[in-house]
């Protein structure tokens, strides 16, 4: 039976850490020296089996474990990428045309000393959080919101950086009623009109339209935990066995996985995460996202407008496996 | 419909009719006005001019990339049932003698659901409107994304997504018909962004399966939910017109959006 | 005493009129020979009265007696035009954004034999009718609507013909909560992005910011008895003498007419209406608006596409009237 | 505020202030936050770079060209009370050394209304963008267009949103400021389609006046309504900003926006 939360699949590993930390705490407080020694002795060997499981755990991830590391509470948000990689930045807000949107920011900002515009799903890590973010799923004015933004940016001559980490597009009444196939397919659409450069990070879930609606980029980074998806594997499993409680078998038919993405020519890199995944070493996640978004803007730096369009264009052009028949 | 030689039962009002008055009628119940799903053929004869169309692209087969679960099993089935690859059917056709590049979909393949040949036959549709400047026309009926193909199928819709765009950069007009049903991964790429959107009444068009925003927790559903009438009050679609007016209204839109194109006689 | 409407400024005319038609009703029936001569004879006379008063009413049409005209239910308005002067237009709805408007339409057609883009006020001539247009007050899925068929003209290269009849755009909550400001100003905006020739022709009402919003064209051309004015007559009365029904004397404070428009540099020429206003005899309007739309479009068919850009920045730059203090 | 020498009251919550308080928090009431009413010059020496404003176009003076009853009394006493000829305050400035045009107005003057000077100022404040290869900060203050010039006023709304046009096609960013009230022509023209739009908290907001509104039948009005915040919940605003956060704000949005304008430095 296949873990259901990111929590349960590392739940001995989070024992592990909580026996460590307790340890610590009694080592802390032991008065007795010889005590006190044996007890730090222990917990040397526990960190050393700490990490140990750590690696075992983490150096055979299957693709359901993926969907939850990149569903995981604790993973780094766009809005954490933000603060550690980019300064000066103003979050700037609203559709223009009625709306506003939670669950997609974005704004100029600078990065490694050039002005850049961010934008980027945003999840909560708390109830409220979740609720006021809309589960990061974006309605039509959060797509209206990123169109306006990549017109800045064109206008402007500032490359575009979105960080990708969404379910899905919001489903409900009010974003049918608005449009929101409508809005997505325009961003998308937007973002192939751009002659600025443009790089997307699938840093969490690449949730369906819902992603790409802003991840038409020239440039398509993963991080090596995260998913991007034609269809949630719940929803694949509801829809080929009517079970949603098979998502670990649909996940692994969806080939949902950065390797797999590599592997049909749908995404650039792969973004390699700490060892326990990003969200235990934060700071070395963002060094990798920075890193690499340094290296492709520099390579982007050397087309002209005209060539980051036609690189853009033919990217995408040659997406799709197909046989050729012949008469 | 279910058929019984002479007669047949409307799908929607469940009244009899005669076979041939509902030919005669392109297959529109002549009680309740229930546009029927016909197919690519069928739709191609009763819109475009007389024998102008030109099939193309009939090389290109689904394979199974992922090799997922019973996806040959499906895609032979549905191959041997319409006698075709997909259920897209493209090509170039004559409307009032003016060239038109088109696509027409066939909901009875697979649901019309978009994979990889699907989206690289939209894709050359729309480049063909740029290569040969003349309009483009596409009749949609989708399900959506198909699932079996993965990553690979969503990104048909940045693909035919960016040939939309560079039909808009070519001064080329794209013309889209939302069908019964246009839905999801089509409806959110590239059905939406054409110049003019047209729908057939009472078609279903919509983003999330009603699966979906059920389980979203959604309550209260307006009765034409997800209808083309809904779309037009919701300013998301230019118009909705009846079968029979079809070929008239694309005659007059591409006359005018595409006159830049025309001269006198032909193309320019 | 002014009068309050136009049907009451035509009240004596209108009667005259019945009279007449009474005065042939009787006079088909008559069965008397020599009565039915007499009659006859006295209708001519009575005709020949009409006509005399009929040229005495309008040879001398003040201010507020066009703000009547303007607004008069039998003026020939948007879609009669439509019909009269185009071919092959097609509706097009919708502000694919989520709302739709029925105060402003539009759509591509053919006119003079070349294919144009047409937006325009609607309004209506029944209680039923002008609740369906909102009065012709649009609200901002109007103007995006304008917006969208705009950028259709300008990539398919059709010249914008607007018809602009409002009394104001919309002013209730809904209006101002999705941005009814914005839109009108981005609709503004657009008009000035064309490399298109456009054309906007005051037919009726042009009502402050709900007319600029389609009328910042090529050539702006007025009929005679139109009017374009920053705010309407009353509004002004009721802010300057909070009186409201002092609209008449606001009218001539306000300089609202054609005459004074183009004295002024703002408008590029006067449509005449035939004796009596473009509602009792529109087949002529209908020609002399087609004749002014064909012969402006000529004109500007010289240009190239910078140049009709630059030639309508330049028309607009222009407007204004201050003095230039020495120090 | 009623001034009586070193106490004022607050517009909004009524509460009893010291002045030299008051004006060391930028006129912002200590208490409830309301951000009250400032001239242009005082806006300018707390948002701009210090002594780094040069004021320009001051020679343009409205004339009567309606000859509307009783304007040039009007404007003669609001000329006497401001020492200014119009609201509008147009020149050059620094944001922490980076070169901008901008545009204050000043409510005190006629309302802030948009006559033909109004416009030309700002007119010329976006062309001086333009030219000199600046980003443009606009305050915005006003009831609307100014009704004695006629559709001479009406006009301005054309002209001005002309010039942020011709900003956009140079590349040019601009970005508004609306403070408390933001209204009707002015709002419906220039002010609406900056890249960027700020507003100061509570500060009116809104097309109608509130006169029309009901005039319009409007019944349920929100409490919020036409205000920044109801402004800012339904998409029409990028972000509200307290005074004393005003400069770093713009400073950081005139740096990335503006970037392309500027080398180490200077301007380009
Ligand atoms: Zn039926
Ligand atoms: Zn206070």
């Amino acid at each position: 039976m296949s873990a259901k939360t990111h929590n349960e699949w590392e739940s001995e590993l989070i024992e592990l850490e909580k026996f460590i930390v307790n340890a610590k705490e009694r080592a802390r407080k032991e008065q007795v020296a010889s005590d006190k020694a044996l007890l730090e002795d222990q917990i040397v060997k526990l960190e050393v089996g700490r990490d140990k499981f750590l690696k075992a755990l983490y150096s055979n991830v299957g693709d359901w474990e993926k969907v939850l590391i990149a569903r995981a509470e604790k993973r780094p948000y766009t809005l954490d990428y933000v603060t550690a990689l980019f300064q000066d930045f103003v979050e700037l807000q609203g559709d223009r045309n009625g709306f506003a949107d939670n669950a997609i920011i974005g704004g100029p900002a600078t990065f490694d000393g050039r002005p850049v515009m961010i934008v980027g799903h945003q999840k909560g890590r708390n109830i409220h959080e979740r609720q006021f973010r809309n589960f990061a799923m974006a309605k039509p004015e959060g797509y209206r919101k990123a169109i306006r933004l990549f017109e800045m940016a064109e206008r402007y001559q500032m490359p575009v950086i979105s960080l990708v980490d969404t379910p899905a597009a919001d489903p409900g009444v009010e974003s049918e009623s608005r449009g929101i196939s409508e809005a997505i397919a325009a961003s998308t659409m937007k973002m192939f009109e751009l002659s600025v450069p443009s790089i997307a990070v699938i840093i969490g879930e690449g949730g369906s339209g819902g992603a790409i609606g802003i991840a038409a980029a020239s440039r398509v980074l993963m991080l090596q935990y995260s998913v991007y998806s034609v269809i949630p594997p719940e929803g694949c499993a509801a829809i080929l066995w009517r079970m949603p409680e098979r998502g670990a078998e649909a996940a692994r038919a969806l080939k949902l996985t950065a390797e797999s993405a590599q592997s049909f020519g749908l995404i650039d890199e792969i973004l390699p995460e700490p060892i326990g995944g990003a969200h235990r070493t934060p700071i070395e996640a963002f060094a990798t996202v920075k890193d690499a978004i340094v290296k492709h803007l520099a390579e982007l730096d050397k087309m002209s407008p005209a060539e980051v369009r036609a690189d853009r264009f033919a990217k995408f052009r040659k997406m799709g496996e197909f046989e050729t028949v012949l008469f | 419909m279910k058929q019984s030689e002479a007669f047949l039962q409307c799908q929607s009002c469940k009244k009899i009719l005669f076979s041939i008055d509902f030919d005669q009628n392109l297959r529109v119940c002549t009680y309740c006005g229930h546009h029927h799903r016909i197919s690519a053929e069928t739709r191609i004869k009763w819109t475009f001019d007389e024998d102008s169309f030109e099939e193309l692209d009939t090389d290109l087969r689904s394979g199974n990339p992922l090799e997922f679960p019973d996806y040959i099993d499906k895609l032979r089935l549905a191959e041997e049932k319409t006698q075709k690859f997909d259920s897209m059917t493209v090509g170039r056709a004559k409307l009032a003698e003016m060239p038109v590049s088109i696509a027409v979909a066939d909901f009875s393949f697979m649901g019309g659901s978009m994979g990889s040949v699907n989206g690289e036959k939209v894709t050359r549709a729309l480049e063909r409107g740029v290569k040969e400047k003349c309009p483009v026309i596409i009749f949609c009926a989708s399900g959506g994304a198909r699932m079996q193909e993965g990553l690979l199928s969503l990104m048909q819709m940045a693909k035919t997504t960016a040939a939309v765009q560079q039909c808009r950069e070519a001064g080329i007009p794209y013309i889209a018909v939302f069908t019964d049903p246009t839905m999801a991964g089509v409806l959110a790429s590239y059905a939406s962004v054409a110049d003019v959107i047209i729908a057939e009444p009472k078609a279903l068009v919509g983003f999330a399966g009603a699966r979906v925003s059920k389980q979203a927790g959604v309550s209260k559903v307006p009765d034409d939910f997800q209808t083309a009438e809904f779309c037009l009050k919701h300013g998301m679609i230019d118009t909705i017109v009846p079968r029979k007016e079809m070929r008239s209204v694309l005659i007059s839109l591409v006359k005018t959006l595409g006159g830049h194109l025309f001269v006198e006689g032909g193309a320019k």
